[in-house]
């Protein structure tokens, strides 16, 4: 009696790949536990490699949504998709090399790597509110879990944090999903679009379900004042765990967010773009100082991100295909970065011990001056400093701003930047202008720089030549309604 | 007075209180039984607004199965009196009142600019219903909700994954001491 | 228009050097120094080919080249020189192989240093010669990081603290500067259709007052902190004192000049009438500078330090000369951008070399060293007489041609400032006497005099300098006519100075 | 040969450059090569200038005025200087002095200079200072003059300084560059006003060709040549910027004789009466020059009396001198300032190098209470500063008659009669200053050690002839108003005009005549040897009036007062106040940020409810926000 | 049906509130979960209420997979909070402060 729905799988089919092979290396883990993992790693890459394959086959599909408009096919989300392969398979690298110098392997480590994944995946290609929800969700416990993973006191601790106040902010989501519902009757993002346009929506609902899930996304954007999980997290977190979170989550949420304020609720974007410039500014501010007194860089790039995740929100208070590509850059920019930083961090320290405090890194030109290179590069391109990608991003993320008329919200931008440079290039000079301290236990196998090298050359090379990619960005951002 | 106007005026009064409960009393086990009850005032509430479906379910699924299981931890553990009394941290529950005071009156003046404290749900949800609201739901699921629904399935896969991963760790937390101790 | 592209030539083969030094691992220390040196000492020989292909009695830009680079973002490649920037490009590549040169003694990470000195040259060239603002302010903040470098790895005791400082405060500066370009480059998209960064273009801009003023404002910040202007002077002590010698040589002598050379090519250019509007104040500003640097300078027992406020104190002039907006005070400005690139960066070099020996910097610890090293004192006393402004000698040129054409604009300011010229012979003189004269410190009595290597680096800046000083004719007229040029077109938005009753005042502020 | 003009400039200049670089080879051992050298520049130079002489004299006196034109210096904007020379009577005359005179000192400083360790540099610096000299008397526009004004005194610097071990020396050279650049920075305002008036630096444009008078406003011209005026008080060593000239005699001695006393110091007479023409437009300007001459000249007398340092004693009476020039020139009798800075050009250079001789003698013993009775031990020495004594006195028949005589005369009969009478109270002052040096240095018994031996004859030969310049050149050029000398310069200068008040010629002479003996008299009656300890115990029983003497009434103390303590006080405050107000203020930013960012413990407690509290915060603002904004 | 809408929204505001005031209130990190799991079920009153304005049943879809979120949370959550017990042997979130500064 009921007609069947529509089922065009081949439209997320990413997603699809990713799920499927996080089941399979779960069915892996399941049987042959003490095995080597390497195998898992390969597999990982693979699916991963598949599904970004799979992602460009789906780039020059005409925009439209699938799945009774669950799902949407466009641009953004390839490019979403690819960026978070791209952070995916560098996630999967560094944690493998993480635990293989471990005693005892956890292979579910790249099942759970492959869920988040799947999760974001299906995030950047969210259509509607309820599947935003859920695909936060699906992310979110994988990366508890993850957060957890190696079982000592502050990974554990960490993960509770992180859960506790995840669940907290999920509750929020949901009440901002809730709300817009009752705003629209519907919770299509197309669909509540099309709704405040016209007479049918309510704006007054509207606009408190829009805050509601800025909110709950503003969590795990990490933006101030919903950012105070992030520093405990991010530091206690695994290295690798915490790279690929830092970058991926971002990365994710953003394109959603992007999704919601510009399509679900373009129509109230004068009013949302001050709250949005307020976030925005606050966290640069505030994430900047507060990395000033930190000791511990683990801890110090965390307050980083907090400030970085204000930068790129500066750039969605201009809805347009402008704001929307120096968005997207700002995001590769910033995740190649820190990637790479995070990948040196967890060289430098000593793997699973976690040894991130500031001696570790005095003198550390003398001892690895590669890796000291690359954690060069990588705090300049997050400094912002040419001529890195970071330069180039916030150029472009300002003009934007710029353009939609928030010339003071760039300003105190800029003034954060020198803030950041502070910090960022204190870390530089503890390495080329201090004598080294105690004994060095970092991790000098080649492998892992050569890895590391690709995100450094290409962080240069984006600020040499951004426009490379640019056009690209400014093509997924045409964004249907 | 309408039927459904007296109950509402029952349970929501009665909700309200067992959450200030929920939150005021001190033994967890305590707190875990008045939520059980909020929950029930909740699911009454949820016939009040023509969702008998949703009402057995959340009897079911909360009040029976996600309450038992804090009930379980919460004496498995027992951390029964976990929380020692009086506040360790300075102005917390002060300030926790006064926002959350706020986010109602905010929250219902949104309502109240938004729907109208006045106005009365349409008539006509039989026509929703039509077919009994089981099998209704079960159309509107499986049609245009099918994905999320499948999507649900992945997330409880996670989050069986997530409980193995985390709770079958015994052995190698030990070894993990050992390790730590050898090194 | 000349075939060959000289302008990108000079930007990118100092950078020649890079790829060497950075890869070619069993480098010794003293290949990588003559890899320095070589690729300094070919950037001079193009520069050379540049002035020889500079066209005399232009006022406007030559040698333009422009390629669009990142389209999205409207950055072009945009490069291109006149009066104001030739002489400025011609002594930074002349200065930088002494520079090197005179960091021969540099031990460790050799390859590093020449390596971030040749980043540091090639960035400084192209924030000279850009025309697009944007690459502009590439080239302005692609400075930070290696001078950062260079202070903080190879300088004196609290070079952290001190390189730290530099960049914050350079980058605070460069924040406003940054706003400052986007927002024109974006009314460039709003009036014109299209994002652009192009000097020629956004000078045609029409904007209000109110936009004008306060851009301006943001540029002048950006550029102030670099030149330094008073109060905004107090990283430069620390900078120069803490670099290393050629730190502090080329930051004297090339890096400060950014700071006035933007606001010619920027400030005036893009906001004449807010430059007229706030021309005033800002000459106020500068006549504090020069006296205010010139006291203070008096007070310092540091030499190096003592340089860096008698740098506060020229500066000062320079931006007087500049906004000054008389034909004689503009070029006396450029020249004395010239000028004070020889004299300080010689004097920083002296006493580098002096410090090479002595290993101190406090003028007390010093004394009488005039008898063991003549030589060394007196291309000391050759550097301190051209800063002194001693006629004859370069810096004279400059002062006098910036102080008359300010005397014609207003006299009380210039009266004031030539007091800073009695006040620089004060401070200097008596270091002098202090440090170099009296009796001998029996410690350095066995100082090494000047060795011939040392001679021969001195020797090229002190010809430069006598030049000049004697005979200017060949440098001002190339840049004569860009200033003329600049003022004329000033002079429609005030009074006019003297020296241009030949342009039409006539026309009136749009 | 007056095309050949550059080389009295150029060859001294490259003479310098030889000897400072290369000199060192030929200076080695006994050989004075450096100084030899040296003296035969300044030769081959003065021979040039002779010539020139020569060549100017065969011309009608019309076209006595060549310019020639050697390259082109500064263009910018509407500035347009070339660098050209000019030959007239008054150039010449001034090349001549300076070569002149120049080599006879060179000739002395090469037996002066026998023992110090590096001759050569010392003789570089003469003769570059020459070069400058030259180029400064020969410039034919004022920046070029002004090239000259500072580059002798840098070379007066240097050679102040060339002991530099002596910190004395290297306080006085410093204390002289700076003092005298104030009044060069006055020289510069001047120049630029000029510049704004004129547009042009060219002696031509700016001081009008011969005879035809500038065009311009009597208030613009005050302000020029006042400013002027200040330039050459500061170079001639006139009230209030005298102060660096007594302590400048801690250079060589030959040094003091040709800077301090034969030519630089004379260069701001120089520009006074070579820019007269605008002095004459405004009469303020002209009155003031003559009031700062008188000054000079009675300040000058009454502080070189109190002087027991010879040289300190002959600086102040080269003060005193030159304000006589200025006196001269004030009054509008140019060609007797010009006579008189030749006689004292001669004279003054005699005094010192004899008391050279004395120092020489006496292993620089220079204070006359220990001195005395020098006469039996340097006979040569003593007659010869009896020569320049007699001559600078002004008794007739020696040039300092003529000249200082000629400007009371003048003055007198053009009825000037303040002037005449302080004048002639300057006269007394300067015989009886003079006489006093003479008879407590060479006369009485002999208050020091040793033997002082007499001076080589390379340091007796030239202070022969200046000696016999001292006391004939007044005869041989007749320095006379309407002397030869004077009739040269005439077509600069134009003529004197002389009115016919008060006495006659004759009885002016008895009464000047007379008031030099009453000088000499005085001197006679105070330091004769038999009142020996009475003069040298004078401060002990006129502390005061010795003290205000001696140091030339405490002016140099106030400046010293206002300069070191009041001066160097407000830079320290000002240093401080940049240390800890402007660079506070910095640095302040810095520590704020820091501090603000060590709160974060506080915040970042660690405490998850804590966490949960600043979210729900963040919410309730939010919906705040949506609830206004609804 | 005679009841306003918005009585059973204003409620479920309430009980959101109160929720959120239970995770804040107590240090015990299960009654912390208590408080998430009162305001998802406020939440959930909230989405039925509307679909009961709106005449549709999505709405009630939306509340159903909300309680499918909050199973797996609580499995999810349960399982971390033993983990920690398991460590520290305490549910105190507030003594669980390692990481902090």
């Amino acid at each position: 009696m009921i007609d069947p729905p529509r089922v065009e799988l081949w439209a997320i089919l990413p997603v699809l790949i990713l799920f499927g092979g996080a089941l399979v290396s779960l069915l892996g883990a399941a049987f042959a536990r003490r095995s080597e993992q390497a195998p898992f790693a390969l597999f990982t890459l693979a699916a991963i490699a598949a599904a970004a394959a799979s992602a460009l086959w789906l780039w020059d599909r005409e925009p439209t949504t699938v799945l009774q408009g669950m799902a949407s096919v466009d641009r953004l989300a390839v490019v979403g998709t690819l960026v978070l392969c791209g952070i995916g398979a560098y996630g999967t690298y560094l944690g493998f090399h993480y635990f293989e110098r471990d005693e005892h392997r956890r292979n579910e480590l790249y099942a759970l790597l492959l869920f988040a994944l799947g999760g974001m995946a299906l995030l950047v290609a969210a259509a509607d509110l309820i599947v935003v929800f859920l695909a936060v969700e699906v992310l979110s416990l994988a990366l508890y879990v993850l957060t957890a993973l190696t079982f000592r006191r502050g990974p554990t601790e960490a993960a509770m944090k992180y859960f506790l106040l995840g669940a907290f902010a999920s509750a929020f989501l949901l009440y901002g999903v809730a709300m817009s519902y009752g705003a629209a009757g519907t919770t299509s993002i197309q669909g509540l679009a099309r709704a405040l346009v016209g007479t049918t929506g309510n704006q007054a609902l509207a606009l408190v379900g829009a805050l509601l899930l800025v909110v709950g996304l503003g969590f795990k954007l990490s933006l101030v004042p919903f950012h105070m999980w992030t520093p405990d997290v991010y530091q206690g977190a695994p290295s690798p765990v915490t790279a690929f979170m830092s970058a991926a989550t971002k990365v994710a949420v953003f394109v959603a967010m992007m999704r919601v304020l510009f399509v679900a609720f373009g129509p109230l974007q004068w009013d949302l773009a001050p709250a949005v410039a307020v976030l925005s500014a606050v966290s640069m501010v505030i994430g900047s100082v507060l990395a000033i007194a930190q000791r511990d860089v683990k801890r110090m790039l965390a307050y980083s991100s907090v400030s970085q995740a204000g930068f790129t929100l500066a750039a969605f208070v201009s809805p347009n295909r402008a704001g929307i590509a120096a968005a997207l850059f700002y995001l590769i920019a910033y995740s190649a970065a820190v990637i790479g930083a995070f990948g040196v961090v967890m060289l430098i320290s000593g793997g699973i011990q976690e040894q991130t405090g500031f001696d570790r890194f005095r003198g550390l030109a003398r001892r690895r001056p590669v890796l000291a290179g690359l954690l060069t590069i990588f705090l300049l391109s997050l400094a912002g400093i040419p001529p890195t990608a970071g330069f180039a991003a916030k150029v472009l993320v300002f003009g934007a701003a710029v353009n939609a008329g928030y010339w003071p919200l760039v300003l105190i931008g800029a003034l954060a930047t020198v803030v950041g440079a502070f910090f960022y290039l204190r870390v530089v000079a503890m390495m080329t202008m201090q004598e080294p301290q105690g004994d060095d236990i970092s991790d000098a196998s080649p492998l892992p720089q050569l890895v590391l090298a690709v995100p450094a050359v290409s962080v240069v090379v984006l600020g040499i030549v951004p426009g490379v990619i640019v056009p690209l960005l400014q093509e997924a951002g045409v964004l249907t309604w | 007075m309408p039927l459904d106007n007296v109950v509402f005026w029952v349970f929501a009064p009665l909700s309200v209180a067992t959450g200030i409960g929920m939150i005021a009393v001190r033994s967890a086990v305590h707190a875990a039984l008045f939520l059980v009850v909020n929950l029930f005032t909740i699911a009454v509430m949820y016939l009040l607004l023509d969702a008998p479906f949703l009402f057995a379910v959340q009897i079911i699924v909360y009040a029976g199965a996600i309450m038992v299981l804090f009930l379980f931890v919460i004496m498995l553990l027992g951390v029964d009196q976990g929380s020692m009394p009086g506040e360790r941290l300075l102005g917390q529950r002060a300030t926790a009142v006064i926002f959350a005071v706020a986010i109602v009156v905010e929250l219902a003046t949104a309502i109240r600019a938004g729907v109208g404290f006045a106005t009365r749900a349409p008539d006509g949800f039989e026509a929703a219903n039509a077919g009994g609201n089981p099998s209704a739901l079960a159309d509107v699921l499986f049609r245009d909700y099918f994905f999320p629904f499948e999507v649900t399935s992945i997330l409880l896969i996670v989050a069986a994954v997530a409980a193995m991963v985390l709770a079958l760790r015994r052995s190698k937390v030990l070894t993990q001491r050992e390790i730590e101790a050898a090194r | 228009m000349d075939a060959m592209p000289w302008l990108t030539l000079v930007i990118v083969v100092p950078l020649v050097g890079l790829p060497v030094l950075a890869l070619w691992r069993p480098i010794t220390d003293d290949a990588a120094r003559w890899v320095g040196m070589a690729a300094t000492l070919t950037t001079f020989v193009v520069s050379i080919g540049m002035l020889a292909a500079f066209e005399t009695g232009q006022a406007g830009l030559q040698m333009v080249s422009k390629h669009a680079w990142v389209e999205s973002v409207g950055l072009s490649w945009f490069v291109g020189v006149d009066g104001f920037s030739i002489w400025l490009v011609v002594v930074t590549t002349f200065m930088f192989p002494i520079a090197i040169a005179a960091s021969w003694k540099v031990e460790h990470q050799v390859r590093r240093f020449m390596a971030m000195s040749l980043f540091l040259e090639s960035v400084i060239i192209g924030a000279f010669l850009s025309l697009d603002l944007l690459l502009f302010f590439l080239f302005f903040e692609a400075l930070l990081f290696p001078t950062y470098y260079i202070i903080g790895v190879w300088g004196s005791k609290r070079r952290i603290y001190a390189a730290t400082k530099f960049l914050l405060y350079t980058m605070f500066g460069s924040a406003f500067l940054l706003v400052g370009i986007i927002y024109l480059s974006v009314q460039a998209g709003n009036q014109l259709g299209s994002i652009t960064f192009d000097l020629t273009v956004l000078e045609r801009l029409q904007l209000s007052a109110g936009q004008g003023r306060w851009l301006f404002l943001a540029f002048f910040i950006g550029f102030a902190v670099k030149v330094p202007v008073w109060p905004l002077h107090t990283w430069l002590p620390d900078a120069h004192t803490e670099a290393p010698t050629m730190g502090s040589v080329v930051l004297a002598a090339i890096l400060l000049k950014t700071g006035p050379y933007g606001m010619l090519r920027f400030n005036l250019d893009l906001f004449p009438e807010a430059s007229r509007y706030f021309g005033d104040s800002i000459m106020v500003l500068a006549v504090i500078g020069i006296i205010y640097g010139a006291i203070v300078a008096m007070m310092q027992t540091d030499i190096k330090r003592l340089i860096a406020y008698s740098s506060v104190s020229h500066m000062g002039l320079i931006v007087l000369g500049i906004f000054a907006f008389s034909a004689e005070s503009m070029d006396g400005a450029v020249i004395q951008m010239v000028n004070h690139g020889l004299s300080t960066g010689m004097l920083f070099l002296v006493f580098g070399m002096l410090y090479e020996r002595t290993h101190t910097r406090e003028i007390a610890e010093l004394g009488g060293i005039v008898q063991v090293t003549p030589w060394l004192a007196g291309a000391y006393v050759v550097a301190m007489l051209s800063s002194i402004g001693l006629p004859g000698l370069n810096n004279f040129v400059g002062e006098f041609l910036v102080l008359l054409g300010t005397f014609s604009i207003d006299r009380a300011l210039a009266s004031i400032a030539i007091v800073g010229v009695i006040l620089s012979a004060v401070y200097m003189l008596w270091s002098y006497q202090r440090a170099f004269q009296g009796p001998l410190e029996p410690r350095w009595s066995s100082l090494r005099d000047l060795s011939w290597r040392e001679g021969a680096l001195v020797a090229p800046i002190v010809v430069a300098m006598l030049w000049i000083g004697l005979h200017p004719a060949p440098v001002l007229e190339r840049l004569r006519p860009t200033a003329e040029q600049v003022v004329v077109r000033l002079d429609r938005f005030g009074p006019a100075g003297i020296g241009v009753e030949a342009s039409d005042t006539t026309g009136e502020a749009p | 040969m007056i095309d050949l003009i550059g080389l009295v400039i150029a060859i001294p200049l490259v003479a310098a450059g030889v000897n400072m670089l290369a000199g060192k080879r030929w200076s080695r051992g006994a050989g004075q090569g450096a100084g030899w050298f040296a003296t035969g520049a300044m030769a081959a130079s003065f021979v040039v200038a002779l010539g020139a002489l020569l060549q100017l004299l065969s011309l009608p006196a019309t076209e006595r005025t060549q310019v020639v034109t050697v390259a082109e210096w500064i263009r910018a904007g509407a500035t347009s200087v070339s660098l050209d020379l000019r030959v007239d009577p008054l150039s010449i005359t001034m090349a001549l002095v300076v070569t002149g005179v120049g080599s006879l000192i060179h000739l002395y400083a090469i037996g002066y200079m026998e023992h110090d360790a590096r001759p050569w540099r010392f003789f570089g610096y003469m003769n570059l200072f020459c070069a400058f000299m030259l180029a400064l008397v020969l410039a034919n526009d004022f920046l070029l003059l002004y090239l000259g004004w500072e580059g002798v005194g840098l070379c007066s610097y240097l050679l102040i300084g060339f002991w530099s071990d002596r910190p004395k020396a290297a306080r006085a050279a410093k204390k002289a560059f700076i003092t005298t650049r104030v009044g060069d920075v006055l020289l510069m305002l001047g120049l630029f006003v000029m510049f704004m008036h004129f547009g042009s630096f060219e002696f031509d444009t700016v001081l009008g060709r011969e005879g035809s008078l500038p065009e311009i406003a009597t208030g613009t011209a005050t302000a020029i040549s006042l400013l002027l005026l200040g330039g050459a008080v500061g170079k001639s060593a006139q009230l209030p910027l005298h102060v660096w000239l007594p302590d400048a005699m801690a250079g060589p001695t030959p040094v003091s004789a040709l800077i301090h006393a034969a030519t630089m110091v004379t260069a701001g007479v120089y520009l006074v009466v070579r820019s007269h023409t605008l002095f004459e437009i405004s009469e303020v300007a002209l009155t003031a020059v003559a009031i700062v001459g008188l000054s000079g000249a009675l300040y000058g007398g009454l502080a070189s009396i109190g002087q027991y340092d010879m040289k300190r004693a002959l600086a102040y009476s080269t003060m005193s001198q030159l304000g006589f020039m200025f006196l001269a020139a004030g009054l509008g009798f140019y060609p007797i300032a010009i006579s008189l800075l030749v006689a004292h050009a001669f004279y003054k250079a005699l005094l010192f190098l004899a008391s050279g001789n004395v120092m020489h003698g006496l292993h620089d013993e220079i204070d006359v209470r220990r001195l005395g009775g020098l006469r039996a031990d340097m006979p040569w020495t003593a007659a010869l500063f009896a020569a320049g004594a007699l001559s600078l006195s002004g008794l007739p028949p020696f040039s300092g008659f003529f000249t200082k005589d000629a400007i009371l005369e003048v003055a007198s009969h053009d009825g000037v009669v303040w002037a005449y009478v302080l004048g002639s109270l300057g006269a007394l002052i300067s015989a009886w200053y003079i006489a006093r040096l003479f008879f407590q240095a060479f006369m009485g018994r002999r208050r020091y050690e040793g033997h002082a031996h007499e001076a080589s004859s390379t340091m007796r030969a030239p202070l022969v002839v200046l000696a016999a310049g001292g006391l004939f050149a007044g005869i041989v050029l007749a320095f006379t108003p309407e002397g030869r000398l004077a009739t040269f310069l005439e077509p600069v200068l134009g003529p004197i005009e002389e009115g016919h008040a008060g006495p006659s010629t004759a009885v002016l002479i008895a009464i000047s005549v007379a008031v030099i003996f009453a000088g000499i008299a005085i001197a006679w009656r105070l330091y004769r040897p038999a009142n020996e300890d009475r003069w040298i115990s004078f401060p002990e029983r006129e502390p005061g009036m010795s003290g205000a003497l001696g140091r030339a009434f405490y002016v140099d103390d106030l400046y010293g007062w206002v300069v070191g303590t009041v001066g160097l006080r407000g830079a320290a405050a000002l240093t401080r106040f940049d240390r800890t107000v402007i660079d506070g203020a910095v640095n302040g930013v810095g520590r704020l940020a820091t501090w603000a960012s060590g709160l974060a413990p506080v915040w970042q407690s660690g405490k998850a409810r804590r966490y949960a509290l600043s979210f729900l915060g963040g919410g309730a603002a939010l919906l705040l926000y949506a609830v206004v904004r609804i | 049906m005679r009841t306003p809408i918005a009585y059973f929204l204003v409620l479920s505001a309430v009980l959101f509130a109160l929720g959120s005031a239970g995770v804040l209130m107590r240090p015990n990190a299960l009654r912390i979960f208590m408080g998430v799991e009162l305001q998802l079920n406020a939440v959930n009153l909230t989405l039925v209420a509307f679909s009961r304005m709106h005449l549709e049943l999505d709405g009630q879809i939306l509340a159903f997979f909300s309680m499918v979120v909050a199973a797996a949370e609580v499995v999810v959550g349960l399982a971390i909070i033993v983990a920690v017990f398991r460590r520290t042997s305490t549910v105190d979130v507030d003594r669980a402060s390692v990481l902090r500064g």
